[in-house]
C-alpha cells in the first residue's frame, strides 16, 4: 500500500480507485491588507478521466462569502447548497450581511454531523464587518481560522512553498500573485489538479471580482538542461516568462555549521 | 482449541525443596476436549533426573526419544551420566533448531546435579530456558497451578513437605483445568532415592 | 371593555368581535395591567431592567426573581402573569441556545424580540391558545457590544425598540417619568438609580402593599453581560429613591 | 450520490470495539458470620498503568458489597445504576434490599443488556437473613451462582485453585474448621499478593471490604494505619 | 451502492499529548499548539487548552471532536449561570458530565476520539481528571495523554510531590514537554501552559518555544 | 529503517500468518535472502506437517515466552565505560512466566548485550554471536571489538526479515573506546550514547532524555540506568521485578550486578506449613539411587487396595 502524506491524498487515491466523482483538487485562500483572495484549479475527475476541465470550485455562499470545495463533488455541492440557503435566511433575519465565522461554522457543523457519510474539505473565505477572514474546514471537520490556507490533494506539494513565500499585509496584487503561483505549482505536480485557475477577490468594501487565468505560470526549471540542449539544436525558442511571474524564494538560506562536539574516533 | 499446545492437554509442575526436588504431571491424553486415554509425560534421563513434557503428545514423544538417544550417546561417549545442566542446554538447542516449525513441547527438567543440589529448569517451545529458585509449571494448567504454588511454596522444604505441597498445588490446579486430569503422578527426588506416588484425583 | 360589550365574542382568541377586536388579546393586556411594574432603560452604553415585585404575603421570605438572563448578553424583565413570564423566559432561552447552536454567534436582541413577537402573536390567532398574559422587556447587547438594545413585546405580539419603556399597573405614570430623562447621556449607575427611583415613585402607596425591587443591568462594567445589579448598589439605589420620596413629600 | 467507502479506514472502523479491558482481580469469601470482598486498585490500559488507585468495590447496602473487574467505564455506570436501584427499592418497599434479592436483581440487570453487555465481571458478598456470609459470582450477561467463594478478573484463573485448596479444602483428608474473620483477611492479603506476583494487570493496592452483622468496613490500610495495603507496583 | 459507511470514524485532525499535574495552589497543564493532519503538521498554532467555567480542559485526539466537546461543556456551564441562583458547576461535577458524554458516545459505537484532561479544584484541593474515548476515567495528581502516557508519566510519577510550587511544577512539565519534543514525531516546539488556581482563576500562557533543548551530536556517525 | 514499514519500533510484531490454508508460521527461507547464512545452524521445517492439525479458519499462534522488557544502556564518556541495565520479568501473555530471568547476555569479556523480544531468540542469537566472537578471538589473539559484534548480529538478523525477533542493546568497551549499539530485529543498527529497547523503552527513555549528559560520573550513570530500568518496571506492565546492571570498563573485568536492586519483594507471605499426610496416595514406588538401602518413608496404604481403587475409578479401561 502506498504511503500518503495526508488523509486527503489517501482518500483521493481510494476514491479514484472506486470511481467516485471527485474534486482531486488544489484550492487556496489568502488574506491581504484589504480583503481576501480565494482560488482553485478546475479539474474534476472520475478515476483517471477528467470529467470536467473547467469546473468552478468556488461557490458563492453570500455576496461577501465564497467557499472553495474539495473532496467528493456531490457531497460538497449539497452541503454548500444547504449552507447558501441557510445563510440567505439568516441574513434576511439579521437584515445584514452575515459573518464569515457564522458561515464557516454552519458548514463545519453540517460536515461534522455527516462526517461519516461524506467526504468534504472546504475553505470558507470572505469579508464581513470585521474584515477579511479565512476558515479551514478540512476532512473531519474542525473549524480553524487561518491567515492563509490550502486544501485538496494538490496542497500537499506546496506547503513548503507557501510557508516560505507568504507574508503578512500583502497588497491585493501581491496576494493574487501568491495564490496564482502556489496553485500553478500544485497543478503542475498533482495529477488530480489541473486546467485553469479560478480566482475570487473580495475586498473590504464588499466588492467581489472573479478572475480566470487560462495560462497558469510555468516553473519547470528542472528541465532547463534538456531545453538548453534542444535550443542549441534550434528546436525550441527561448522561454517567454513574464517577469512578474518568476518565482523567487523569500526564505533565508540556512548555513549549516558543524556542531561543537568532535566525532568519536571509530 | 486449535492451538497445538492445548490439543492434547496436560500439565507438568516441578518444585525445588531442600536437597530435593519434585515433579508432578497428570495422566490425561485427550484430543481437544475429548478424553482418549492415559499417557505418562515424565521420563527419566539416567538417575536422579526426570524430564516432564507438556504440549502436543506426538512432539513430546519425539522430543523424548531424541533426548534419550542423545543422552545415551553422551553416556557412551563420556562414560558418565549427563548433568541436568547440560541436559537443559541440549534440550534448548534441540528446540531452537526448529525455530520456524517448532516442536510444540514445553519440557521441564527436574533432578539433582553432581553435588546433589536440586535443579529445576523449564524451556518454552522455542527453547528459552527458565531456571527459577522456587517452582515452574508448563502446559494447559499453567495459570491454575501458578496461583496455588505462589501461596503454598516455601523455601527449604523437606521431602515430606515438598511432596505434600506439590501434590496439593497440583491437585488444586488439576481440578480447574479441563484439559488435564485423569490421575496424577508425583516424583520426589532425594539424594538417595526417587519416590514415585500416584495420587487420588478426580477422574474427569 | 365592560362585560356586556364583549358578549359572546370574547370567548376565544379565534373570534373577532363585530367591530374588529380580539377581546382575548385585550384581556391579556388587562392581565398585564393588573400586575407589578417593569421598566427598561437604554442609557449611554447600558441597559437597566427593573421590576417591582409586590409582596403578596407577609410570610414570603423572598420573592422569586423576575428578571431573567436569556443568553450571555441578553436579559429580560416582564409584567403580567408570573407563570406566563417564566414560560416566555424559558422559551427565549431555548431560542437563544438554538440560535447559538446554529450560527455560533449570540442572537441579536432585535432578532430575539422578533421571534418572541411571532410566538406571542401566534397565541392570538387560534382558539386553541390563550394569549400570553405578559409583556416582556428584552434588553442587552449584541455580540459586537457596540450599542445597547431595548425591545418590548406585548401580548398582541407588538414588538418595538425603545429608549425606555414600561409596563404593568402604573405604566403611564412611569412613561411620564421616563420621558423626562436625558436618556442618551445616562450612565449605568445613574440609570440604576433612576429606575429605582421611578419604580418607587409610581408605586401606588394607597394600597400600602410592600414590594421588592429587582434590578439587573448590562454595561461595560459587567463585561456587557446581563447580570443582577450588585446588592450593594441596589441598596444604595433604594435608599436614594426612598430619600427622594421623603424629600418630595416634605416639599 | 454518496461516494464509496475508503477501504483502509473502513477496515479500521470495523476493528474499533467499544470494549476495553482494564484488568484487575476481585475476590469474595463467604464465612460463617462474615463475608469478604476484595480487589486490587490498578487501572491498566494495554501495557501501561493509567492510575494506581481506582477502586473496584462499591458498597451497595449496609451488608452488601460488589466487586467488579473488567472495563472501568462500564463498571462506573453499572455501579451507579445499582446504587439507584437499591435506593429505588428502599423507596418502593420501605426496606433495604437483602443481598440475596440484590443478587437476583444484578443478574436481571446484566441479562437486560444481553446484546450489548456490560463488560463487567462481578462478585457480590453479603450477609443473609441468618447472618451467614453469602457470595455470588456472575458472568457478563447475568448467569450467576451462589458460592462459598468466588473470583473474577484477570487473575481469576490463578486464584480459583488456591481458593479450592485453601477454603474448600478439596483433595484433603483432614479438613480444618472454617477460617475466622482475621484468618480470612490475612489469607486474602496473601492470595492477592500471589496473584499480583504472576498477573501483570493486578497490583498496586488492595482494598478489602469486611461485612459483619455490625456493618461493612472497607479496609484500605494496614493495621498501623500509615501504609495502604500494598501489592506489587511493577 | 455500498452500505452506509463510516470512514472518518478514525481521527484525522489530531492533537498529541496533553500533560498535567497538580501543585500546591492549583493545577498546571501543558500541550503543544499543533493539530496534525495525518503526518502533515498542518495547523501549527491552535490553542488546545481551553478554559470553561470552573475548569480547564485539554485533549489529545481528534480536534473536531474536541471542538464539539468544548461547545457542549460551554453550553452546559452557560445555561447553569443564566439562572442566577448562585449555582455553579464545580470541576468534578463537570468532569462527571463529560465522562457520561464520552461513555454515551462509546455506547453508540461512535466515540469522541479524544482523551480529555480536565483541571479544576474540589473542596479547596486541586482536581485533575482524565477520560478517554471508552469513558474510562480517573482522577490523579499526574495525568498524561497520548505519547505522554509512555514518555511523561514515568517522569511525573517519579518527581511529582503534592507541595510543588508553581515554578517547580512549571519546570517539571517543561522537562516532560522537552522529552516529548525529542521523541514524539507529531509535536512541534511551540508549547502552551495553562493553570487554574484553587480559586478558579485561570491563566493561559501565550504559546512559546521550549528553551534548553539539546541537540549536540557527533559530526558523523559511522556504522560498522 | 525498522519504523518505516509501518511496524511499531517498540513492539516487534510476531510472525504474521501468510500461508492461506496452513499454519501461521511462515518460513522466511533465509538462504534466499542471503548467501551467507551458511555458517549458522540450520532451522528445520520437518515439523510443519503437524501444523495442519488445525482448521484453516482458526489459526492460533502458540505463545512463546516473551520478554516484555525494559532494557537500556548508556556510555559514560567521562570514564570511558558502558553501563547496561535490564529488568528481570519474562511474560507469557498476561502471565509472568519468570520473575527473575537474566536479560543481560555475555558476548565477550568486554561486551555484553541486553535482549528484548522473543526470549528464545535473544538467548540463542547472543549465544551464537558469543561463540563466533570467541572463535574470532582464538583466531586473531585479540580482544573482541564491539563493532564486530554489532556487524555479526545484524548480518545474522537481516536475512530473517524480523522473524527472529530479537531487539538488542549491545554495549562494550574495546581499544577504540566505549560503544552502545541498538540492534533492531530487522537488522538495522544505530550507534548512540544512550538507547533503550523493549515495551518499557519509552519509560526508560524519558529518564535518559531528561537526565543524560556527557559529564555524568560512573556512579551517576549507574544511578541513571537504575532509574531508567525502574521507570520501566513501575510504569510498564510488561516489565517488572528486579534491576540487573552490568558495567563494562576498559581493561577491567565487567561488573555484573545481578539483582542490584530488588524493589519488588514478595508481600504478605503465607506463614503456615502445609499439614503432612493430607493427600490420598493410591500407589507408591521407591527407586533407590545408591546401593545403600534406604528405608522407604512410611508406606501408607497397602498397594493392592490402592490399585483396586484406581482401577475402580477408571471406567474406560
Amino acid at each position: 500500500m502506498q504511503a500518503f502524506a495526508t488523509p486527503e491524498q489517501a482518500f483521493h487515491e481510494a476514491l479514484k480507485a472506486k470511481g467516485g466523482v471527485d474534486l482531486g483538487t488544489s484550492i487556496m485562500a489568502c488574506r491581504f491588507n484589504g480583503g481576501v483572495v480565494c482560488g482553485s484549479d478546475s479539474r474534476t475527475s472520475t478515476g483517471s478521466y477528467v470529467a470536467n476541465r473547467i469546473t468552478d470550485k468556488l461557490t458563492q455562499l453570500t455576496p461577501n462569502i465564497y467557499v472553495c470545495r474539495s473532496g467528493s463533488s456531490a457531497d460538497t455541492q449539497i452541503l454548500s447548497d444547504y449552507v447558501r440557503y441557510f445563510l440567505e435566511m439568516h441574513s434576511l433575519e439579521l437584515d445584514n450581511r452575515c459573518s464569515v465565522y457564522t458561515a464557516a461554522h454552519m458548514l463545519g457543523d453540517l460536515a461534522y454531523q455527516y462526517k461519516e457519510q461524506m467526504q468534504t474539505s472546504f475553505l470558507v473565505a470572505g469579508v464581513d464587518s470585521t474584515g477579511p477572514h479565512i476558515f479551514c474546514v478540512p476532512l473531519g471537520s474542525p473549524v480553524i481560522e487561518e491567515p492563509w490556507s490550502i486544501g485538496g490533494s494538490g496542497s500537499s506539494y506546496i506547503y513548503g512553498h507557501c510557508d516560505a513565500t507568504y507574508r503578512e499585509n500583502m497588497t491585493q496584487d501581491e496576494c493574487i500573485q501568491f495564490v496564482t503561483n502556489a496553485l500553478s505549482l500544485a497543478m503542475q505536480r498533482d495529477g488530480s489538479s489541473g486546467g485553469v485557475i479560478r480566482l475570487a477577490v473580495m475586498t473590504n468594501d464588499f466588492k467581489v471580482e472573479r478572475r480566470l487565468i487560462t495560462d497558469p505560470p510555468s516553473f519547470s526549471r528542472a528541465s532547463t538542461a534538456c531545453k538548453t540542449a534542444r535550443r542549441r539544436l534550434g528546436l525550441l525558442s527561448p522561454p517567454a516568462l513574464s517577469p512578474s511571474l518568476v518565482f523567487l524564494p523569500r526564505f533565508p538560506l540556512f548555513v549549516v555549521s558543524a556542531p561543537g562536539r568532535a566525532a568519536r574516533s571509530p | 482449541m486449535s492451538d497445538p499446545m492445548s490439543y492434547n492437554g496436560g500439565t507438568v509442575l516441578a518444585m525445588n525443596g531442600k536437597n530435593c526436588c519434585a515433579i508432578a504431571s497428570d495422566l490425561r491424553f485427550g484430543v481437544n476436549n475429548i478424553f482418549v486415554g492415559r499417557m505418562h509425560r515424565i521420563f527419566p534421563v539416567g538417575k536422579k533426573i526426570l524430564v516432564g513434557y507438556s504440549g502436543l503428545a506426538s512432539d513430546c514423544q519425539t522430543l523424548n526419544e531424541t533426548i534419550q538417544l542423545q543422552t545415551n550417546l553422551y553416556s557412551l561417549r563420556e562414560g558418565r551420566q549427563i548433568s541436568p545442566h547440560a541436559l537443559t542446554n541440549l534440550i534448548s538447542t534441540d528446540l531452537y533448531e526448529h525455530r520456524f516449525g517448532p516442536l510444540f513441547v514445553e519440557p521441564i527438567v527436574c533432578g539433582l546435579d553432581e553435588k546433589n543440589e536440586p535443579y529445576v529448569c523449564g524451556a518454552d517451545l522455542l527453547g528459552c530456558l527458565s531456571k527459577p529458585t522456587d517452582f515452574i509449571v508448563s502446559g494447559t494448567g499453567m495459570e491454575m497451578m501458578m496461583g496455588a504454588c505462589e501461596s503454598f511454596w516455601r523455601p527449604d522444604m523437606e521431602p515430606e513437605e515438598l511432596l505434600e505441597v506439590i501434590s496439593q498445588c497440583f491437585l488444586a490446579g488439576l481440578d480447574r483445568d479441563a484439559l488435564s486430569g485423569w490421575g496424577c503422578v508425583v516424583h520426589v527426588i532425594t539424594p538417595t532415592h526417587t519416590r514415585t506416588v500416584y495420587l487420588k484425583s478426580r477422574q474427569d | 371593555m365592560s362585560h356586556g360589550l364583549g358578549s359572546g365574542y370574547d370567548l376565544s382568541a379565534g373570534t373577532y368581535s363585530q367591530d374588529g377586536r380580539v377581546f382575548q388579546v385585550e384581556y391579556a393586556a388587562k392581565a398585564v395591567e393588573n400586575s407589578g411594574n417593569a421598566i427598561g432603560i437604554r442609557g449611554r452604553d447600558c441597559v437597566v431592567l427593573g421590576v417591582d415585585k409586590p409582596r403578596v404575603s407577609e410570610m414570603l421570605v423572598r420573592a422569586a426573581p423576575k428578571n431573567a438572563t436569556l443568553s450571555q448578553n441578553i436579559g429580560m424583565t416582564s409584567a403580567g402573569l408570573v407563570a406566563d413570564c417564566r414560560t416566555l423566559a424559558n422559551w427565549c432561552r431555548e431560542e437563544c441556545r438554538s440560535y447559538k447552536n446554529q450560527y455560533h454567534t449570540e442572537i441579536p436582541v432585535r432578532v430575539l424580540s422578533e421571534r418572541l413577537s411571532l410566538e406571542m402573536q401566534e397565541h392570538t390567532t387560534t382558539s386553541y391558545y390563550r394569549p400570553y398574559g405578559a409583556t416582556v422587556i428584552l434588553g442587552g447587547f449584541d455580540e459586537d457590544h457596540t450599542k445597547p438594545q431595548l425591545f418590548m413585546v406585548e401580548p398582541s405580539g407588538k414588538s418595538f425598540g425603545y429608549r425606555a419603556c414600561s409596563c404593568g399597573m402604573n405604566q403611564s405614570p412611569a412613561r411620564t417619568e421616563l420621558e423626562k430623562l436625558d436618556l442618551p447621556n445616562l450612565g449605568a449607575e445613574e440609570a440604576v438609580m433612576t429606575v429605582a427611583r421611578i419604580l418607587h415613585q409610581i408605586h401606588d402607596e394607597s394600597k400600602n402593599l410592600a414590594f421588592e425591587l429587582e434590578l439587573s443591568w448590562a454595561c461595560a462594567a459587567t463585561g456587557f453581560r446581563h447580570v443582577p445589579v450588585p446588592p450593594e448598589l441596589l441598596a444604595r439605589a433604594e435608599e436614594a429613591a426612598k430619600r427622594f420620596l421623603e424629600e418630595r413629600d416634605h416639599a | 450520490m454518496l461516494t464509496p467507502a475508503v477501504a483502509p479506514i473502513e477496515a479500521k472502523k470495523k476493528e474499533w470495539s467499544p470494549y476495553t479491558d482494564n484488568g484487575g482481580t476481585t475476590l469474595a469469601i463467604a464465612g460463617p458470620d462474615y463475608a469478604i470482598v476484595a480487589a486490587d486498585t490498578r487501572l491498566s490500559n494495554g501495557y501501561s498503568i493509567s492510575c494506581r488507585d481506582v477502586t473496584k468495590l462499591a458498597q451497595l447496602t449496609q451488608h452488601c458489597v460488589i466487586g467488579t473487574a473488567g472495563m472501568q467505564a462500564d463498571r462506573a455506570v453499572f455501579h451507579k445504576l445499582l446504587r439507584t436501584r437499591v435506593d429505588y427499592f428502599k423507596y418502593k418497599y420501605g426496606k433495604t434490599i437483602t443481598p440475596t434479592a440484590l443478587a437476583q436483581m444484578i443478574a436481571n440487570i446484566l441479562y437486560g443488556h444481553r446484546f450489548f453487555p456490560y463488560y463487567c465481571f462481578n462478585v457480590v458478598g453479603g450477609l443473609d437473613a441468618q447472618g451467614h456470609g453469602v457470595v455470588f459470582s456472575y458472568d457478563a450477561v447475568g448467569s450467576y451462582q451462589a458460592l462459598p467463594y468466588a473470583t473474577t478478573g484477570s487473575g481469576a484463573q490463578l486464584l480459583e485453585p488456591l481458593l479450592d485448596s485453601h477454603i474448600a479444602q478439596r483433595n484433603r483428608t483432614q479438613k480444618n474448621p472454617p477460617m475466622s474473620k482475621d484468618e480470612a483477611i490475612a489469607f486474602v492479603k496473601n492470595a492477592m499478593a500471589s496473584v499480583s506476583e504472576r498477573d501483570i494487570h493486578t497490583g498496586d493496592f488492595l482494598e478489602i471490604a469486611v461485612i459483619t452483622r455490625e456493618g461493612t468496613q472497607i479496609i484500605t490500610r494496614e493495621a498501623d494505619g500509615v501504609e495502604r495495603i500494598k501489592l506489587g507496583f511493577d | 451502492m455500498d452500505a452506509p459507511i463510516t470512514r472518518t470514524l478514525e481521527p484525522i485532525n489530531t492533537g498529541t499529548s496533553v500533560v498535567g499535574i497538580t501543585y500546591k495552589d492549583g493545577v498546571l497543564i501543558a500541550s503543544d499548539t499543533l493539530v496534525s493532519y495525518g503526518s502533515l503538521s498542518r495547523f501549527r498554532s491552535i490553542q488546545r487548552l481551553v478554559s470553561i467555567g470552573p475548569c480547564l480542559i485539554g485533549a489529545s485526539g481528534d480536534y473536531s471532536d474536541f471542538q464539539h466537546i468544548t461547545d457542549l461543556l460551554t453550553q452546559k456551564v452557560d445555561e447553569a449561570s443564566f439562572h442566577q441562583d448562585g449555582f455553579q458547576y464545580t470541576a468534578p461535577e463537570l468532569f462527571e458530565y463529560l465522562c457520561r458524554v464520552m461513555y454515551e458516545r462509546r455506547s453508540k459505537v461512535n466515540p469522541y476520539w479524544n482523551r480529555v484532561v480536565m483541571a479544576g479544584s474540589k473542596q479547596g484541593k486541586p482536581f485533575l481528571g482524565c477520560v478517554d474515548l471508552y469513558g474510562t476515567h480517573y482522577a490523579s495528581p499526574t495525568v498524561a495523554t497520548g505519547y505522554g502516557e509512555q514518555l511523561a508519566q514515568p517522569i511525573l510519577r517519579k518527581e511529582w510531590h503534592p507541595d510543588m510550587s508553581l515554578e517547580e511544577a512549571h519546570a517539571l512539565l517543561e522537562k516532560c514537554m522537552r522529552v516529548l519534543l525529542y521523541r514524539d514525531c507529531y509535536t512541534i516546539n511551540k508549547v502552551q501552559f495553562a493553570r487554574i488556581g484553587l480559586d478558579g482563576q485561570t491563566t493561559i500562557e501565550p504559546p512559546a518555544p521550549l528553551t534548553g533543548t539539546r541537540w549536540e551530536a557527533p559530526l558523523t556517525i559511522t556504522l560498522p | 529503517m525498522v519504523g518505516a514499514n509501518g511496524e511499531s519500533r517498540y513492539a516487534p510484531a510476531p510472525p504474521k500468518p501468510s500461508d492461506p490454508d496452513g499454519f501461521c508460521f511462515h518460513s522466511p527461507h533465509p538462504e534466499v535472502f542471503s548467501g551467507q547464512a551458511r555458517h549458522h545452524h540450520r532451522h528445520s521445517h520437518q515439523n510443519m506437517a503437524s501444523l495442519k492439525l488445525q482448521p484453516a479458519d482458526q489459526k492460533v499462534l502458540p505463545k512463546a515466552k516473551k520478554t516484555g522488557t525494559t532494557i537500556c544502556g548508556l556510555i559514560c564518556h567521562r570514564e570511558g565505560c558502558v553501563v547496561l541495565g535490564a529488568d528481570t520479568r519474562a511474560t507469557s501473555e498476561a502471565i509472568i512466566a519468570d520473575k527473575n530471568c537474566s536479560k543481560i547476555h555475555y558476548l565477550a569479556p568486554n561486551i555484553y548485550c541486553c535482549g528484548a523480544g522473543t526470549a528464545a531468540d535473544t538467548e540463542h542469537v547472543t549465544q551464537l554471536i558469543s561463540s563466533n566472537l570467541k572463535l574470532l578471538r582464538l583466531n586473531s589473539g585479540r580482544q573482541s571489538r564491539v563493532d564486530v559484534a554489532c556487524v555479526l548480529l545484524k548480518r545474522h538478523l537481516f536475512p530473517y526479515q524480523g522473524y527472529v525477533s530479537a531487539a538488542l542493546v549491545l554495549g562494550g568497551v574495546d581499544f577504540t573506546g566505549p560503544h552502545i549499539y541498538q540492534v533492531w530485529p530487522h537488522g538495522s543498527t544505530d550507534s548512540l550514547d544512550y538507547v533503550t529497547m523493549g515495551s518499557g523503552s519509552m519509560a526508560a527513555m524519558s529518564m535518559f532524555e531528561s537526565r543524560y549528559s556527557h559529564d555524568l560520573t560512573l556512579d551517576q550513570c549507574k544511578d541513571l540506568v537504575h532509574d531508567a530500568v525502574l521507570a520501566g518496571i513501575f510504569n510498564d506492565e510488561g516489565s517488572g521485578s528486579n534491576v540487573d546492571i552490568t558495567i563494562i570498563e576498559r581493561n577491567k573485568p565487567a561488573q555484573i550486578l545481578r539483582n542490584m536492586d530488588t524493589p519488588n519483594t514478595r508481600l504478605h507471605p503465607m506463614r503456615f506449613q502445609m499439614p503432612l499426610k493430607n493427600t490420598v496416595v493410591l500407589r507408591e514406588f521407591i527407586e533407590l539411587h545408591e546401593a545403600a538401602p534406604v528405608a522407604p518413608a512410611a508406606v501408607p496404604a497397602p498397594a493392592k487396595k490402592a490399585e483396586d481403587e484406581e482401577r475402580a475409578a477408571m471406567p474406560l479401561e
